[in-house]
């Protein structure tokens, strides 16, 4: 039923694109001015100069670095990553096991916050000025206040120790065959039931912050929305008031609290960063913290790298959801 | 026979400090089929008359006192026939006179949307962004029909809605279309169907053509007048622009600082205006039918309606205010009877030319002076005194 | 905790059959830190008094009645850093691959003798020559985790592709090997060395031994990932890695039917306390953790049986109220140090090093911070390598000796040091060399052995005067030291800036840093704390000897005290900064033995070609006398390893040997069973 | 009319105005709570010594320094202690485990979080405003299109894995730390102040104001610059209160200057001790002032920005 157009679209996957580019260099510069080269953490201490040149020359580093920056740049957009010398395992292979992981939880909060965010800051707009709306506002902008690590302390403590209700570590349980018996088998039913279950903490803690942006914003523009004639008329055709709001005022604001949601969505990736270390939660905040800190380059390097391109995919979402939002962009007849 | 009739109507809006007194003591009437004008400067309270009958005022609004009574009652109250029935009306539970007529300020919410649209449909100010951007034209036009008529289904709903864009002159296939696709016109147009889609027995139409250009305006108003023969509709046209009034309306009544000046048919009030007021308004628009020379405004601003003065509302910026307009606002006088000498009978009911004005007495010489452009600048320094 | 109290009784009897048995004292201090009332004999620090006490040896069943089966959840408090056994150096990724591996020689755990283990018998000949050839006989009827018979081809294969692929980790044992060949004699193995090394049944013969048939294609070791690609084969007592995900968990099955060559040796049969017919448990689990608190919170959970490493502080007291879990106790195979940079004014004096050492409130550490979970440090090697400490060959208490004390923290009142001793010994000259005298206030008795430090002289003037620099004036001190007329400050440019690493891996550590530069302040030497990451310190320090001082929360140390001395003291592995800068990362950063006023480079030179190992050992300890009085490094502690296991299911586990919970875990793993 | 008049009619409006905008801003509970818990940290910030029951060297059992003797086993045993009032020690709040008092702590770490905040939002203030200012007064130039393109991209940057690289690169200092979050909080001002400054410059005013020959300079200081004000001290808010919470953040990760007390590392350390769920005393206090301090800025934010938009 969308016909959305072409030539939006290009040239929105150009602008990421290019965007991509632009975040590589940056990360290019970025690590190549950090003190120390990261040959060190290969090293070991029996190695001879001669063996430190072979090594440097197998990484690439006694190159000029210009023949760096584009080796660096060809080698990402065919898929090279590299080899992580902390890790020990090609780049890829840790990022295609954390990024799912962290795919997983920053998707179903993005999901969580993008749904309740909208829907509260739905109704505080509309009934704007009222106890309600100042009282639930108050709150959400203490949520917001929240440090994540720390509400997801309280939460375990609560939930998991003192209710014993939910898992607090890991995504899925370890192994099976303990709590099933031998022989187990996953499904994929049961495997999805078991990420859930998992999930459940994190989830709960990062989405108690992460709602609140996506709020502030629907409750803003709902307000402006309200002034509009299109809801006047809507209340004068005898729609009820439900009705006037959801459809009329409601689908209206989305489209300003899409063009916005990249803030909201970093925001959270930022919070999955910080809570997947709260929750024994293998994933990419994990893996960035543990490289950088162990002078990592390669695999610092590509998680930044996964992560921003991560964030052009969210936008490339937003983008084609605010097309489907507002037809004046559909018809390719964006207005400035 | 009146299809609607305001009685001593007053609207506040609540505020931080004292309520805004938007309009006062309101009385007329808007017969069937007929076309009713409400005229005066913006902000004389003629919009929230209008948002009032369908108990649309903003938040703050409500309805101090008074009724607008609706000649018809809601179907349940009714009897198979379509007769009221009687313990309807000998229940004071229901807001239901004894001639059968609904007070439409006593509805309660639910049965008020039912009224709406159903029974008076709209076009509101600056139509022109009463269309929702998201949706499609034809389908807005549905959605008034099947919330009144869900019973209607999906495809005969929209044969309506594209016979009724048909109607005000807009092709067929542009129901598909959005706002953002349509004219200026072309919008006022599709408001103008779309209140047209669920039959109504009256039609609001607040200040319908004030954002268009001139060749829209009367385009826009051959719509209106077509709708309305058509479909045998009264209407309610809301307006500062007396001239469009002039063109459009059988009685109009001019408004100012929430009360109602004058009314009367379109010719009388046109022709023999017995207001101060409405000569003054009547200088500062072009007529139709003799060119003046130059357009006169009326000097000063229209007061401020939180706590007015006891005098008469315009006194300030009337030119033949003497003492007696500052004791009281004046009640309604019968203009007829004032033209005949004898100026102050008071007529409440709203038949024939009434006026409110304590200077009926001297309405001839006011008719004289009131074209001078001399009377309306000495006003200023006695006003400010 | 019953299960705790049969082991401790076994154990004990265990350990005095050993020591007289060998009549070494190897394993001197065990269960330190014990609660119960044999402390006198735990604590008695040499075999000696042994022959008298004949306990009745009370054997442990050598497998045939152990039951086999169960599973055994153990923790890492980091995921492994690959499983490739010839490129990490994850003490994480060894405690899987631990099962996986078995070498041509074993170390003992409880006496470090070099015992068989792949390779039956082997010998050395030609060691006059200065090129010694090495020869030995690989056991029959091994198999590879996979099924697949190991042979003579594979010794030889992993000989020549380490040699020919030279991975770091591998690279000082394979350097001397001039050539591996099948041997022209009665033997199936000849390596010829370029050069004697004392210790070569130990490294030389346990080489990683490698499937020749999984590695034979790998063109460079560092691109195989064993595990992830499903090809874990080695000469182990596992089955299989049967689940393995990199940063979560793995499961290893044993070869538990009690056919395993390799744990069936007489050795261990010999050995009362180590059982043979192992493995018992059918699988362990290996769960991976992101920080040590959530894997503490589930050994109490009572998700793990046990995890790699000791009871940190704060969670003793939990731990101990657990009935679950009872403690291991052993000694430390590591030390926490300070080392000073040699090169810099004044650290190159040893008069300056001592003052610094006489600061450090060891009381502090050991009893506020640490809460008795560790001693006070002294020499370089841990007491867990007794045989090769200063105590055991002069006939001294281990740890307690006053000769050990030298540098004891010189305080007025609690927790206040002698700002004015410590200032006096500074500036009337006299360093501890070795002789007895009263240094501060205390008396040292002098060296245990016949050793003194490398100079006795001071090489600069101190004095205290007007306070220059800003971090005093700060601080409110009212004296500077003044080092041949200059502050500190006017020497390096800049004031002493004292290397740590983040403060959340070691908390405790920042505290007491915190002491001690408190102290250095507010005796006159401006300091300033710097934090780096682990591997940017290891640049900063290794790479690039950028440092004045510098802190290791931990180091593990080697059994064998000559390639330690060699490594970390000898001037070989120092980079001269007096010619030219270079980035290798030698282990000796301080540049010990590169200058004449502080070194031991001879005599660790000849212990390490020492073939006799009584000879060895003597010269090693002292070394480490000499070490400790010339105080490049300040060893502050060594832990008394509290390792918490599941002792109410499982039993098995080695009480009293050097790191039960880490480097010495994977001998638990064939000893382990279920409890009966 | 004498000097006084003339000052009433200069100033007066403005007070007026002043005054409307209090009376906005105080409309909702929300700006004076926000207010009040601001001034209260400011007070710890300044005059801790006041506030806190104890110096921050301050030990159970041990009181104040000089210390007359070490603490005894049992005693270190009971760290980190509960709350004590008198006996055996004065300690409200409870004990760390390095038996200094929390309540102290809380009191001495008001000064980071204010200094992170205000230093955090008044930079990325200082960065933002006059891009925004410059990019929405030359709209539509390649000034503009630079400016926004750099936005752009900078907002599609993970945020807080770039202020780990940076703060892990440079070292973790304050300083560092600061300077790593505004190099991603200028964005939002820059942004929001253009569309303000669009609209602006397109006011009859501006426009007069550049045919008397004023500079452009002069037109976007003199003539934007104070209508853009009032939303620029909305962003410094709520800048602030992210600085705060993205410190904590980083503390957590243990990327937290040691040396200075903060609430962010009083809760990195209870994690590291490994006491998170053992001393309640010592984990919620931080927490909870954290939440408060960065409340508080975008309490006052939200409440400023009903008066920077008085449409409402």
């Amino acid at each position: 039923m969308t016909r959305i157009s072409a030539k939006y679209l290009a040239q929105r996957l150009i602008i990421s694109y290019l965007t991509i580019l632009v975040i590589m260099t940056l990360l290019f510069v970025l690590l190549h001015s950090m003190p120390g080269s990261f040959i060190q953490t290969m090293q070991s201490p029996d190695m001879t100069g001669e063996q430190i040149e072979r090594l440097k020359e197998q990484w690439g580093l006694n190159e000029p670095l210009w023949k760096q920056y584009v080796d660096f740049m060809v080698n990402y957009q065919t898929g090279e990553f590299g080899w992580s010398p902390h890790w020990n395992v090609p780049v890829w292979n840790l990022i295609e096991r954390r990024l799912p992981r962290t795919v997983i939880l920053f998707g179903a909060t993005t999901i969580t916050g993008f749904m309740i965010g909208p829907l509260v800051g739905m109704y505080l707009g509309w009934w704007r000025g009222t106890k309600r709306d100042r009282s639930i506002f108050t709150g959400g902008l203490i949520a917001y206040s929240l440090p994540s690590f720390w509400i997801a302390w309280l939460f375990i403590w609560l939930f998991s120790f003192e209710l014993d209700l939910l898992p607090a570590k890991y995504m899925r349980t370890q192994f099976p065959q303990e709590v099933y018996g031998t022989g187990f088998e996953w499904t994929a039913m049961m495997a999805m039931r078991d990420v859930l279950w998992h999930l459940a903490l994190p989830l709960l803690s990062l989405t108690a912050i992460g709602w609140v942006g996506s709020m502030l914003i629907m409750r803003t523009v709902m307000q402006n929305v309200t002034e509009q004639d299109y809801v006047f008329l809507a209340r004068a055709k005898g729609l009820s008031e439900r009705k006037v709001m959801i459809k009329h005022a409601a689908r209206n604001a989305l489209i300003p609290v899409a063009t916005g949601a990249i803030v909201g969505i970093a925001f959270i990736l930022d919070g999955a960063v910080v809570i997947e270390n709260v929750f024994n939660y293998p994933g990419m905040g994990n893996l960035i913290l543990d490289s950088v800190l162990n002078n990592d380059h390669p695999t610092t390097q590509a998680v930044f790298f996964m992560l921003a391109v991560l964030l052009v995919i969210c936008r490339i979402i937003q983008d084609i959801a605010y097309t489907y939002l507002d037809p004046r962009i559909k018809f390719g007849e964006e207005e400035s | 026979m009146p299809l609607l009739e305001f009685e001593d109507l007053s609207i506040r809006y609540r505020t931080d400090g004292p309520d805004v007194k938007a309009s006062e003591d309101v009385n007329f009437e808007v017969d069937y089929g007929k076309t009713f004008g409400l005229v005066g400067e913006s902000g004389c309270g003629k919009t929230t008359l209008g948002k009032s009958i369908l108990q649309l005022l903003d938040d703050n609004g409500y309805v101090e006192s008074g009724h607008i009574w609706y000649d018809d009652v809601l179907p349940e109250w009714k009897t198979d026939t379509g007769k009221v029935r009687p313990e309807v009306v000998e229940d004071d539970r229901y807001p239901v006179r004894d001639d059968g007529m609904m007070d439409l300020t006593a509805l309660d919410s639910d049965d008020i949307r039912r009224v709406r649209w159903n029974n008076i449909s709209l076009i509101p100010q600056s139509s022109m962004n009463a269309l929702n951007p998201v949706y499609r034209v034809g389908d807005q036009i549905v959605e008034a029909i099947r919330v009144h008529e869900p019973e209607t289904p999906e495809d005969e709903a929209h044969e309506r809605a594209r016979d009724l864009l048909e109607q005000v002159g807009i092709e067929r296939e542009r129901a598909d279309d959005y706002a953002h696709q349509f004219s200026g016109g072309m919008k006022q147009r599709a408001i103008i169907a779309m209140a047209m889609a669920c039959n109504p027995d009256m039609v609001i139409a607040d200040e319908p053509t004030t954002a268009l250009d001139v060749i829209i305006q009367d385009r826009v108003l051959d719509a209106i007048r077509e709708m309305q023969d058509q479909f045998d509709v009264s209407m309610l046209i809301i307006s500062h622009d007396i001239s469009v009034m002039a063109e459009t309306c059988d009685r109009l009544g001019v408004m100012y600082g929430g009360r109602l000046m004058e009314s009367g048919t379109t010719k009388e009030v046109i022709e023999n205006p017995a207001n101060p007021y409405t000569m003054g308004l009547q200088n500062s628009f072009p007529t139709v039918e003799e060119s003046q020379e130059r357009l006169l405004a009326i000097p000063g601003t229209p007061p401020t309606l939180t706590e007015p003065a006891d005098e008469c509302r315009f006194a300030e910026r009337c030119p033949f205010a003497t003492n007696v307009c500052m004791n009281d606002h004046p009640p309604m006088y019968d203009a007829e009877a004032a033209s005949d000498g004898r100026s102050r009978v008071q007529q409440e009911a709203d038949v024939g030319h009434r006026s409110a004005c304590y200077r009926l007495d001297v309405l001839e010489e006011m008719r004289e002076r009131a074209k001078e452009e001399e009377t309306w600048q000495q006003t200023e320094t006695p006003s400010s005194s | 905790m019953p299960g705790r109290e049969t082991n401790r009784g076994k154990l004990d009897t265990d350990r005095r059959r050993f020591l007289m048995g060998t009549g070494a004292g190897a394993l001197a201090v065990g269960m330190a830190g014990c609660t119960g009332g044999d402390d006198d004999e735990t604590d008695t620090p040499t075999g000696e008094s042994t022959p008298t006490e004949t306990a009745t040896p009370e054997p442990v069943d050598e497998g045939e009645d152990v039951p086999r089966g169960g599973t055994l959840t153990v923790g890492l408090s980091q995921p492994p850093k690959g499983l490739n056994p010839l490129s990490t150096s994850s003490s994480y990724s060894w405690m899987i691959l631990d099962h996986f591996m078995s070498y041509g020689t074993a170390l003992d755990p409880v006496t470090y003798e070099v015992q068989p283990s792949a390779y039956a018998d082997w010998t050395v000949e030609n060691v006059e020559s200065g090129e010694p050839d090495i020869y030995f006989n690989v056991r029959e009827g091994l198999t590879f985790t996979d099924g697949e018979d190991f042979g003579i081809d594979d010794v030889l294969f992993s000989y020549n592709y380490i040699m020919d692929q030279e991975p770091g980790r591998y690279l000082s044992t394979v350097d001397p090997i001039s050539e591996a060949s099948e041997a022209d004699n009665d033997w199936d193995v000849h390596l010829s060395m370029e050069k004697p090394i004392g210790t070569w049944d130990s490294s030389q013969l346990q080489l990683p031994l490698l499937p020749k048939h999984r590695w034979e294609s790998v063109d460079s070791f560092e691109q195989k990932t064993p595990g992830e690609d499903g090809e874990l084969v080695g000469l182990g007592w596992a089955a299989d890695l049967s689940q393995f995900e990199s940063d979560t968990s793995a499961a290893v099955n044993l070869r538990n039917d009690g056919e395993y060559p390799l744990t069936n040796l007489q050795w261990i049969e010999d050995h009362d306390n180590l059982r043979s017919g192992g493995p018992f448990l059918d699988t362990i689990q290996f769960r991976f953790y992101q920080s040590e608190a959530t894997m503490n919170q589930d050994l109490l959970d009572g998700a793990l049986d046990t995890y790699y490493g000791s009871v940190s502080v704060s969670q003793i007291d939990q731990v101990r109220e657990d009935n679950r879990i009872g403690l291991v106790q052993g000694q430390d195979d590591g030390i926490s140090y300070f080392a000073y940079n040699l090169r810099r004014t004044p650290f190159d004096d040893i008069l300056f090093r001592q003052a610094l050492n006489m600061l450090w409130d060891e009381i502090y550490w050991t009893q506020r911070l640490q809460r008795d979970l560790v001693h006070d440090g002294d020499f370089v090697l841990p007491p867990g390598y007794a045989a090769i400490r200063p105590e055991t060959h002069a006939d001294a208490d281990l740890l307690t000796d006053p000769a050990t004390d030298a540098y004891n923290f010189r305080e007025d009142s609690p927790g206040v040091p002698s700002y004015e001793g410590i200032r006096s010994f500074l500036e009337n000259g006299t360093p501890i060399t070795g002789e007895s005298g009263t240094f501060v206030g205390q008396d040292y008795p002098g060296a245990l052995q016949d050793v003194s430090a490398s100079v006795n002289e001071p090489l600069h003037d101190y004095s205290f005067g007007e306070v220059k620099s800003d971090v005093l004036k700060e601080e409110g001190v009212d004296k500077e030291l003044y080092v041949n007329g200059q502050t500190i400050p006017e020497i390096l440019g800049r004031p002493v800036t004292y290397l740590m690493y983040p403060p959340e891996t070691s908390p405790e550590l920042t505290q007491a840093d915190e002491n001690w530069s408190q102290n250095m302040i507010q005796l006159g030497i401006p300091v300033e704390r710097e934090v780096q990451t682990f591997n940017s310190l290891i640049g900063r320090v290794y790479a690039q000897e950028d440092f004045d001082l510098y802190h290791m929360g931990w180091s593990n140390m080697s059994a064998f005290g000559t390639s330690t001395l060699y490594g970390l003291f000898h001037s070989d592995n120092a980079d001269d900064h007096r010619e030219e800068q270079t980035d290798t990362l030698l282990n000796n950063p301080m540049g010990y033995g590169v200058f004449d006023y502080a070194g031991d480079d001879e005599r660790i030179s000849s212990a390490r070609t020492e073939m006799d190992s009584e000879k060895r050992n003597s010269m090693v300890a002292q070394s480490l006398e000499k070490i400790y009085l010339d105080s490049p490094y300040m060893v502050f502690g060594y832990d008394k390893v509290q390792w918490p296991a599941n002792t109410t299911d499982f039993a098995g586990f080695l009480q009293g040997i050097a790191a039960p919970g880490s480097s010495n875990l994977s001998s638990h793993f064939y000893n382990v069973h279920q409890q009966e | 009319m004498t000097r006084v008049e003339s000052a009433k009619q200069r100033w007066g409006p403005r007070i007026e105005r002043l005054g409307r905008g209090w009376d906005r801003f105080t409309q909702h509970l929300m700006g004076p709570a926000g207010l009040l818990i601001l001034t209260v940290f400011t007070l710890w910030a300044l005059f801790p010594d006041l506030f806190a029951p104890h110096s921050i060297d301050w030990e159970a059992f041990r009181g104040e320094p000089p210390f007359q003797r070490r603490l005894t086993a049992q005693e270190i045993e009971q760290l980190p202690h509960p709350p004590a009032f008198g006996d055996p020690f004065f300690a409200p709040l409870g004990t760390n485990a390095q038996a200094h008092g929390i309540a102290s702590l809380l009191v001495y770490s008001a000064q980071t979080a204010l200094y992170i905040g205000l230093a955090a939002g008044i930079l990325s203030s200082l960065v933002g405003v006059p891009l925004g200012l410059i990019s929405g007064y030359y709209g539509d130039t390649w000034i503009d299109e630079t400016i926004q393109r750099i936005a752009d991209i900078m907002l599609g940057l993970p945020f807080l894995p770039l202020v780990i690289v940076l703060v892990a690169m440079r070292g973790i200092t304050t300083t560092n730390i600061i300077l790593a979050i505004v190099v991603k909080s200028w964005i939002n001002n820059c942004i929001t102040i253009r569309g303000e400054a669009l609209s602006l410059k397109e006011l009859a005013y501006v426009d007069s104001a550049k045919v008397a020959g004023a500079s452009d300079t002069r037109i976007v200081f003199r003539h934007i610059l104070p209508h853009v004000l009032p939303l620029s001290f909305v962003f410094l808010a709520q800048d602030a209160a992210f600085a705060i919470l993205t410190q904590a953040s980083l503390a957590f990760l243990g990327l937290a200057d040691f040396t200075t007390a903060s609430w962010g590392l009083m809760l990195q350390n209870i994690q590291s001790h490994g006491y998170v769920f053992q001393a309640w005393w010592w984990l919620l206090p931080p927490g909870i002032c954290i939440t408060l301090v960065a409340a508080a800025f975008y309490f006052i934010g939200f409440s400023m920005e009903d008066v920077a938009n008085p449409q409402n």
